[in-house]
């Protein structure tokens, strides 16, 4: 690794004459790091091991999707939304689809809905699993994250039974659905839903009772409610500093309004209660399944929408509750086939702010539990 | 004969890694030679049966307080300070040091030439291997014969690294 | 005759056993490193529900070989503003180091390099920290952050546990009464008891203690590779990187070997005084006769050719050495019998060596890693202070049996009794004290906020 | 689907363009790519005439240039000389913790080329609000980073993407495009296959193949 920054001497004037000078350190971290998640760079100001100041630098991964979608039609830049946080692919096409159905006043039929809601909180599945493991791998267990792949595998498998993709799946089209669900979809789920149980309990097994995992993510990274709305942090990162709000709940969108499900929050909002949050929301989206499967309705699943999609001339801002927080797009229509303009609010970007408040007092070591527990995905965070 | 062998490569090893030592420039280069001539006096003490010697010389100089040179000298920024301690008449001491040094070793070497079997070139030496084990004798000694010596030793210690941890914790509390 | 070369000579001569051991050791030990490596894959594997590696020789046998030969045609690469001479010669220190040591280990009653030496253990130990010095180096003269921050943290970290895992050993050594390896084992047979069983204090805290000492997870700060990136090993490559590897692992068998050495009865099988568990001794035989079996009735199944011939090889291989094993046996009566001391010595030694090491891998792949200040704080707060006190609490049970001759046995339970409850007080203030601790850790972070707004 | 449901199909206000008919807005006209003939189906825009509304246009007068309701999703205009003290009573006194988004939308043709836009939620009332700040090209609205430290990075990426400069922002330089690259690539004038060839010649050492 190339290091960039060098030694500071901010005092040099005064410290040349001491033997001891207390000098600070200027660490860059990433973008080629094992534990950046990607390409995230921080340039860390250390004093001996413990940060006192950061700066992110992103935008590596930058592919101007807003640009793109400036260029498409609005059947053509779904896939686009895919490839912005690629480990919840299907969450993102939901957001997107339904902003475009608001746009066009359009509704889903309650089928597609349904379908929608499954496959979305897989995905949150899928998604956490992902981050447990290599939070995990981050702070050195190196077994979960195989544990974790494993059961992604089912999910991904259950994807790819529906729509032939597993990562970046666009599963779902403007106005609903284009594939029927398969026959055996219920059963699979069912099936994943009733091993995943005792599947969550191993991870808890390996991690939640650890002293060291407790001692590694007790009180690091400590981000209070007050501070997390200032800084717009959301998701999982909000309701482990102990606000229970979730876009489901709050304003529900898909399916939700039909199921049963806790929001689990934190009391500290340090990085043990983010963990707890997400485990126990793997726990509800399992159950949010369990209830989706016993009653899909039948019926069409696609709005009649037309196949030339030209919204009314206006605006709409549409945003779900993402594995990572909000996901929110902001369409704007000139009447035409293109959006004028789409604006996504990607969660891991805004979560990614509260960083620097985050890893102050740390040492560096937990720099990268923070990292690890703030969940970004960097496709998402430069689009 | 193969016993001035091995005495003589330790020693050579000893006596070059020592001129190398004070003659580099960079501070950490210095400390590996100090490490070598180190390991080669514990070598030496190893021919003569001083194994206990010879492994506490490891242990102490070689694995503890050389570890703690170096980590010192990584710590400190050494190239600011050396500037402003290097003086001119450091060079007329150093060699007067050097010649006193010299004079008082030939004086011993010629010294020992007079009396035979007492100096430090034996012409017929005990057979290395008959040697009784030194360990215990050199426990008897420090804790039977040289026991009081030996806890004022330790006491004086113990008020050293005592203090050195309260000076220590008086730096991090002042800023 | 030159004299010379007629001293040498004799000197060859009797020592001829010794120098065939050093030799044994400079040339066996990588490729049991090597091996080392693939096992603790396979355990990996195994643990997290997947096969390791495969594809290399039947069950991946041959991937240390392939790694060794990959590892040996990479690019030599050293960095510009590295310093040339340290960059060299860290990693051979590392390796000296740590061969070295296993000199005055002894694998069996016959295999040991330095045979009669006097301080025995303490040589192992002694030597074994020299260690430290390749990693500092090397870390320092790499001219990197995440190298020399690598290296700090080593070094910190094997001075605070060396010191553990010195008082660790002593109370075996007063247990023993000597430092001679032979010689503690012996007693271990003439006590009747291994001393994991005397000192089970002593035995844990050494087996942490190494286990910082290997730098291994949960302890591998020096080199955690999510925060490090490699630590101190960040800008080797190639050959040198694979010096540091292999004194990896070799320290891995000195810190197990003398564990097994002082606590786990060394070469002795298990209860080598009660005669009719004489049986234990066909276990070697029957266990490599089992291993070749097995490879002959996967030696059909093998997908390749070469692959079969293999499996046969070590098959033919296992049944070889299970047949010296069985002929060195005391009921064979031939001459072979000479070697059963040496041969089923080094068996249970491995074998307990290998259930050591085991010990560490199952610990990696269980336990996440500890902060560097949680680390010291274990060190220096609970772990020295407990094995001081177990070391004086030793020394009572000794005195107390005998001087008022009491059962060495009582005696032994009543003061682990004693430091056990030690070092739950010990846990407890510590927790006391890492709450406080963390608590001023925030307090500052709130000032340090202050100062850098915006 | 809470906060909004299905748009009436009412026939009144189908005007076409993107706001009511305040000065500033309505000023742009059609956008440059939209064709004539798109006659909206339905009427999306109704003006905003709630207790909301009301209570900022009291409060801030003629700072409200104009409030929508589009999709069912209410929608204030403000003046962006007021823009600061609005988000304050936003926050403080309507509850509008958080700011959920914040971006702009570029109208070349307008007079007032920016569009800076906001989302805002409020925990309280679980209730959105979107403002929309007219702003000209040579404006330099003032930065919300002091009521919203939410709006630090996404006030960046405006500057970056837009090339709208923030009066007061702590940190005010580019975020995802490199920090010497030219242009402002979400600008309507900036082709999609446009790039700055020089800063890719110079830093990465190739020609750009468009």
């Amino acid at each position: 690794m190339k290091i960039l920054a060098d030694t500071v001497h901010e005092n040099a004037a005064q410290k040349t004459d001491t033997l001891f000078g207390a000098d600070e350190l200027v660490i860059n971290m990433g973008p080629q790091h094992p534990s950046t998640h990607g390409v995230l760079r921080v340039k860390l100001k250390l004093d001996g091991e413990r940060v006192v100041g950061s700066e992110c630098v992103i935008g590596y991964l930058h592919r101007g999707v807003e640009k793109i979608a400036e260029n498409r039609t609005y059947q053509q830049f779904a896939p686009y939304v895919d490839r912005m946080d690629y480990v919840a692919a299907v969450s993102n096409g939901l957001g997107y689809c339904e902003a475009v159905e608001k746009l066009l006043v359009a509704e889903a039929p309650p089928r597609a809905r349904v379908i929608r809601t499954i496959l979305t909180e897989l995905q949150r599945i899928a998604s956490h699993l992902l981050w447990l493991g290599t939070h995990a791998l981050d702070i050195g267990a190196l077994t979960p994250l195989f544990y974790c792949m494993r059961e992604r595998e089912e999910v991904l498998k259950i994807f790819e039974k529906y729509c032939g993709a597993r990562l970046t799946t666009h599963a779902f089209r403007i106005g609903g659905l284009q594939y029927e669900a398969y026959d055996n979809l219920e059963k699979d789920v069912e099936r994943f839903c009733k091993d995943f149980e005792s599947r969550i309990q191993q991870y808890s097994d390996l991690l939640t009772g650890n002293s060291i995992w407790i001692g590694r993510t007790r009180n690091v990274g400590l981000l209070n409610s007050a501070d997390c709305i200032a800084l717009g942090a959301s998701g999982p990162v909000l309701r482990a500093s102990g606000v229970k709000w979730d876009l489901r709940k709050a304003m529900p969108y898909a399916a939700y309004d039909q199921y049963k499900f806790e929001i689990p929050v934190g009391t500290r909002g340090d990085t043990y209660d983010r963990y707890m949050v997400r485990i126990e929301e793997m726990r509800q989206s399992r159950l949010i399944c369990l209830q989706a499967i016993e009653n899909i309705p039948a019926g069409p699943i696609m709005a009649r929408v037309g196949k030339v999609l030209k919204p009314p001339p206006g605006e709409v801002y549409h945003s779900i509750e993402g594995p990572k927080g909000i996901l929110g797009y902001y369409i704007v229509s000139d009447g035409s086939i293109q959006p004028y303009r789409v604006r996504i609010r990607p969660p891991s970007f805004i979560n990614l702010q509260a960083l620097d408040k985050m890893i102050r007092g740390h040492l560096v070591t937990d720099v990268v539990a923070i990292i690890g527990t703030l969940d970004i995905v960097l496709g998402e965070v430069d689009r | 004969m193969l016993d001035s062998v091995i005495f003589y490569f330790f020693a050579g090893i000893a006596v070059i890694s020592a001129a190398l030592m004070i003659t580099r420039r960079n501070a950490i280069h210095s400390a590996v030679f100090l490490i070598t001539t180190l390991l080669a006096t514990a070598g030496i003490f190893l021919q003569l049966r001083a194994e206990f010697l010879f492994i506490s010389q490891i242990i102490l100089y070689v694995g503890g307080i050389m570890v703690l040179f170096i980590f010192v000298i990584m710590l400190v920024r050494l190239d600011v300070p050396i500037s402003q301690i290097r003086s001119r008449t450091q060079k007329w001491i150093a060699l007067l040091v050097a010649l006193a040094v010299g004079v008082e070793a030939g004086v011993v070497i010629f010294l020992a030439r007079k009396a035979p079997g007492q100096g430090l070139l034996i012409p017929n030496p005990a057979p290395a291997d008959k040697l009784p084990p030194n360990t215990e004798e050199l426990a008897n000694s420090l804790f039977r014969t040289y026991l009081l010596p030996f806890e004022i030793a330790s006491v004086l210690l113990l008020v050293a690294m005592v203090g050195a941890v309260v000076m220590a914790k008086k730096r991090t509390d002042a800023p | 005759m030159n004299p010379t070369l007629h001293s040498i000579l004799a000197f060859v001569q009797t020592w001829w056993v010794e120098l065939l051991c050093a030799v044994l050791i400079v040339l066996v030990v990588p490729l049991i490193a090597g091996y080392i490596v693939l096992v603790e894959r396979k355990v990996m594997a195994d643990m997290q529900a997947r096969l390791g590696p495969m594809r290399v020789g039947p069950h991946g046998l041959l991937q240390p070989i392939a790694d060794a030969l990959k590892l040996l045609i990479k690019e030599d690469l050293i960095p510009d503003n590295a310093d040339q001479f340290i960059f060299w010669l860290a990693p051979v220190l590392s390796m000296t180091a740590a061969l070295t040591s296993m000199g005055a280990v002894a694998f069996g009653p016959w295999f040991q390099v330095a045979r009669d030496i006097n301080i025995g253990l303490l040589f192992v130990v002694g030597v074994s920290a020299l260690g430290p010095f390749g990693i500092v180096l090397g870390g320092w003269a790499s001219n990197n952050h995440y190298s020399i921050i690598g290296a700090l943290r080593s070094t910190a970290q094997l001075i605070s546990y060396e010191t553990t895992a010195g008082f660790a050993l002593v109370s075996g050594f007063l247990l023993a009464g000597t430092l001679n390896v032979r010689a503690i084992v012996e007693t271990q047979r003439s006590d009747h008891a291994w001393y994991v069983f005397l000192a089970p204090v002593g035995f844990f805290t050494y087996l942490i203690a190494s286990i910082a000492e290997t730098n291994r997870a949960p302890f591998d700060l020096p080199e955690a590779e999510s925060e490090l990136v490699a630590g101190y090993m960040t800008e080797y490559s190639g050959f040198r990187w694979s010096l540091y590897f292999l004194a990896e692992y070799a320290n891995m068998i000195v810190v197990a070997s003398v564990g097994t050495t002082l606590f786990l009865g060394g070469w002795l099988r298990p209860f080598p005084n009660i005669h009719w568990l004489g049986w234990l001794d066909a276990a070697p035989t029957l266990l490599l006769a089992a291993v070749g079996a097995y490879c002959v009735f996967r030696a059909g199944k093998q997908p390749a050719r070469v692959q079969s011939l293999f499996m046969w090889a070590v098959a033919f291989a296992c049944f070889v050495v299970a047949a010296i094993f069985a002929l060195a046996s005391p009921i064979s009566h031939l001459p072979l019998e000479k070697m059963h001391d040496g041969l089923y010595g080094a068996f249970w030694f491995l074998l307990k060596d290998s259930a050591y090491i085991y010990i560490f891998m199952w610990l990696r792949f269980t336990l996440p890693r500890f902060r560097f200040d949680q680390l010291m704080r274990l060190g220096w707060h609970i772990l020295i202070p407990l094995a001081l006190i177990n070391v004086v609490d030793v020394g009572i049970a000794l005195a107390l049996s005998s001087e008022f001759g009491l059962n060495r046995w009582l005696a032994m339970i009543v003061t682990t009794a004693a430091t056990l409850s030690a070092a739950m007080l010990l846990l407890r203030w510590n927790d006391k004290y890492s709450a406080a601790a963390s608590a001023a850790l925030l307090a500052d972070s709130s000032v340090v906020e202050d100062t850098h707004a915006g | 689907m809470a906060d909004e449901s299905k748009a009436p199909k009412s026939p009144e206000s189908s005007q076409p363009g993107v706001s009511g008919s305040s000065p500033a807005p309505s000023a742009a006209g059609a956008p440059p790519s939209s064709p004539a003939k798109a006659a909206a189906p339905a009427p999306v825009q109704v003006p905003l005439d709630n207790d909301l509304s009301r209570r900022y246009r009291e409060h801030f007068g003629a700072g409200i240039l104009d409030a929508l309701e589009d999709r069912k999703q209410s929608i204030l205009i403000v003046g962006v000389a007021q823009l600061l003290e609005i988000a304050r009573y936003s926050r403080d006194e309507e509850k509008f913790d958080l700011l959920e988004d914040y971006t702009a939308v570029d109208w070349p043709r307008r007079e007032k080329r920016f569009d800076l836009v906001a989302q805002l939620y409020s925990f309280t009332h679980n209730t959105r609000l979107r403002l929309k700040i007219p702003l000209g090209v040579e404006e330099r609205p003032s930065t919300l980073v002091p009521v919203w430290p939410a709006a630090n990075w996404l006030e960046r990426e405006i500057f970056d993407l837009f090339g709208i400069t923030f009066h007061g922002h702590p940190n005010l330089k580019r975020i995802l495009l490199p920090d010497e690259w030219q242009g402002h690539p979400l600008r309507k004038d900036y082709d999609i296959l446009q790039q700055d060839t020089a800063w890719v010649r110079e830093n990465l050492g190739i020609e750009s193949g468009q």
